[in-house]
């Protein structure tokens, strides 16, 4: 069930995910940053809920799931900040010969910049914390199947209000509800394992939502897109 | 006066609105292959809102845009044969000069098997394939516009104002780029208050001012 | 069948339509109310579980119903202006943005003041009212978009999409929050839920329900014609109704 | 008959919550009108002030 649109013809789409690649191996200093906003968030945690271990260990996959949620939203102005700054978002929507196949592979390249070392450190940190092997995994896989849906959706909130002034609040506004689905199966699945209860049916719906956002998200972006350059 | 070849472009009383303030209305005129338009006008008389209606970023609020009776908005050939360059350029700051211009070559796909060395070259850049985009002058920034011209293939030239910060070798390669694309019976459409160096039998003007006034 | 359609369509016959049909819907929609107000409050016997405060119910359901159908008002209007660049549905969009939300506000109010008197407390994570409060989200957040976005036609536009991926994500966020809330609910609090209706109950729910309905467009109606009127300012039609506006 | 009254006003001791309710629907939908019914009185004014300032304009 590959979208025909979505494979733009292979220089195109390789050229996209490259020009990604390059800007964030320029600015490779800057990759730190979600991760240690991740763990800053995560360690407000124990401050607001006190020392109690016991509390803290079964309230990790809250922690982590949140501060992952917040991190990745802040991250979503930068998509297509500096783009629509120089003048490239113009070039991308009446140059691309399939729009929404480019803003697939920039949410791509956004997962890749983000979540993606986000649930490197969240395996860092749940190993040091040393929780239980199955909640590690549960954590990790959970983490893997339901953040490209904040990097899909993210875009096109991203793409909405790209120019808006107060754009990253009103982005946050515009989004949170529809991540609300990922945190509920994602921490969901991770406090299952931890009650070593059945787990699997959690991974099944952020698998599926996330294809779901593969499939429909890239057309509302470039209709973003259409709408905020028009 | 060169025979007059068929309308290619044709812009039928056209209405721009930004927010609630009217820009300009009952615009028409229309452009043959082979005719290089200077968009004269006052600022804020909407040459670059005319500029991104006729690239279909933005749709008039009236009246219509067609290419060869076609409208725009329904016209993959008309996107495929246009490049549109906005008064910033849209070239990454972090990228360098060569891999600004093979992304722009490689997302366009037109087919074009274009060296971006040679280009780089005909625009006087060579030495800055490797540089950051972002450690360009302005007028540097608006060669590497001019070398994607080149580069990528397009019957239909929208340009912002390309010449503000090019030098007098600059604005002459520009004129000579142009004569050579109407030549081909390209079209262009340049904003610019500077004198363009076109044979009249190839210019023609508008003047965003005179228009609405009357 | 387009022709006609398109007839309709245009922004100035649509004004005179809302113009002429809110007059006698918002009438239609009085007499309803009154009916059901009669019917609901002294007709219908009290529920023999949970007493009077099922009244509550006679206006619950329907302004959470109105949530609902608003935002579906909303998506289909944002699809067409985005498929088809019909003006109009841009208005009606914008217009029913407002009403839906405040039909979702006082479907959560509602539903919090029928709640309390079963469960102690205003607020509980029931699957319903956690719902209606993620819609009530998304209201702000399309009322928000288009606050933010200064030229209106390119708001409209960017709601449309917001409002169509707010549509499709709404089963989602319904079915994720019940699954939530299966899980944490003790069984002891029960779900807000319509209780078993005699027929005496049920017709007054409606009236009601037709009343809130009617009383929907009648609002949209008006709301649309100041959308339209702003939309096409320039055109000679609202010149001609702004002339009599000011001869009157 | 005031006692009927009363007790119909005391709604089986939940007349707080009913009407509250009653009285919050009344003053969101009435609201809503008043709210919808003076944006258009505004929007009339605002533009017949523009038109007549660009009628001036185009006067000039």
């Amino acid at each position: 069930m590959l979208n025909p649109a979505l494979v733009a013809p292979r220089p195109a789409s390789f050229a996209i995910l490259r020009r990604e690649m390059l800007r964030l191996y320029r600015r490779r200093g800057q990759l730190i940053q979600p991760p240690l906003f991740f763990v800053l968030v995560a360690v407000l945690f124990p401050f607001a809920i006190g020392g109690d271990e016991h509390l803290l260990r079964a309230l990790a996959p809250a922690t982590v799931w949140i501060s992952v949620l917040l991190a990745t939203t802040l991250s979503l102005e930068d998509i297509f900040r500096s783009d629509q700054e120089d003048g490239s978002l113009e070039q991308l929507v009446l140059m691309a010969k399939s729009l929404p196949g480019a803003c697939a592979l920039k949410a791509l390249a956004h997962w890749l910049s983000t979540p993606a070392p986000l649930i490197a450190m969240a395996a860092l940190m749940s190993s040091v914390h040393d929780l239980e092997a199955d909640t590690r995994s549960a954590l990790l896989i959970s983490l893997v199947l339901g953040t490209p849906v904040f990097s899909l959706v993210g875009t096109i909130g991203s793409a909405l209000t790209v120019g808006v002034r107060g754009g990253a609040l009103l982005l946050a506004l515009l989004i949170l509800p529809l991540y609300i689905p990922v945190l509920i199966f994602g921490a969901g699945a991770v406090r299952n394992a931890t009650l070593s209860t059945a787990t699997g049916s959690e991974y099944f719906f952020l698998a599926g939502l996330s294809v779901l956002a593969a499939t429909l998200a890239p057309f509302a972006t470039a209709a973003g897109l259409r709408a905020r350059l028009s | 006066m060169h025979a007059a070849n068929p309308i290619a472009l044709d812009v039928v009383d056209i209405e721009c609105l930004r927010g609630d303030a009217l820009i300009f209305e009952h615009l028409s005129f229309s452009v043959s292959a082979g005719r290089v338009v200077q968009i004269l006008g006052a600022n804020g008389s909407g040459k670059t809102s005319l500029l991104r209606m006729l690239s279909g970023l933005a749709t008039p609020t009236a009246g219509d845009i067609l290419w060869h009776g076609e409208p725009i908005r329904e016209s993959a050939r008309f996107h495929e044969q246009l490049i549109y360059q906005g008064i910033s350029v849209g070239f990454s700051v972090s990228l360098t000069v060569r891999e600004n211009l093979e992304y722009a070559l490689a997302i366009a796909a037109r087919g074009a098997q274009a060296s971006t060395a040679r280009a780089l070259a005909r625009v006087g850049l060579t030495r800055y394939h490797g540089t950051l985009f972002g450690r360009l002058s302005s007028g540097q920034r608006q060669r590497v516009a001019l070398a994607r011209l080149l580069l990528v293939p397009a019957q239909i030239w929208l340009l912002d104002e390309p010449l503000t910060a090019l030098d007098r070798a600059g604005k002459e390669l520009l004129e000579e780029m142009l004569l050579g694309h109407v030549e081909s019976s390209g079209i262009a459409l340049v904003a610019t208050h500077q004198p363009l160096g076109i044979p009249p039998g190839y210019l023609q003007t508008l003047d965003m001012d005179r228009r609405t006034a009357c | 069948m387009i022709k006609t359609l398109h007839k309709y369509a245009s922004p100035m016959h649509f004004h005179a339509v809302a113009r002429a049909w809110s007059a006698p819907l918002l009438w239609l929609a009085a007499a309803l109310f009154l009916a059901g107000l009669v019917g609901g409050l002294v007709l219908a016997p009290a529920d023999y579980q949970q007493g009077e405060s099922f009244r509550i119910i006679y206006v619950h359901v329907p302004s959470a119903w109105l949530s609902m159908f608003a935002y579906l008002v909303m998506a289909g209007a944002g699809a067409t202006s985005l498929i088809w660049r019909v003006k109009l549905m841009d208005a009606i969009a914008r217009a029913a943005a407002p009403l839906g939300a405040s039909f979702t506000a006082l479907a959560l109010a509602t539903g919090s003041l029928w709640g309390k008197p079963m469960w102690g407390t205003w607020w509980v994570w029931d699957a319903r009212l956690t719902s209606e409060l993620l819609l009530l989200l998304l209201y702000l957040g399309y009322m928000a978009l288009q606050s933010a976005i200064d030229d209106r036609r390119a708001a409209a536009r960017a709601g449309a999409v917001l409002a169509v991926v707010g549509v499709v994500n709404i089963p989602i966020i319904h079915y994720s929050v019940e699954w939530w809330s299966t899980l944490h609910q003790p069984a002891t609090i029960t779900r807000l839920g319509a209780p078993a209706m005699a027929t005496s109950m049920l017709i007054p729910l409606l009236l009601m329900a037709l009343a809130f309905q009617l009383l929907f467009f009648a609002l949209l109606f008006i709301r649309v014609r100041s959308e339209l009127l702003e939309f096409e300012q320039r055109a000679s039609w609202v010149r001609e109704i702004l002339r009599q506006a000011r001869s009157r | 008959m005031s006692s009927a009254l009363r007790e119909f006003f005391a709604m089986g001791g939940y007349g707080a919550f009913v009407w509250s309710s009653y009285g919050l629907t009344a003053l969101l939908l009435v609201g809503n009108l008043v709210l919808a019914l003076r944006r258009e009185r505004r929007v009339l004014r605002e533009l017949s002030m523009r038109a007549s300032v660009g009628a001036e304009h185009d006067a000039a």
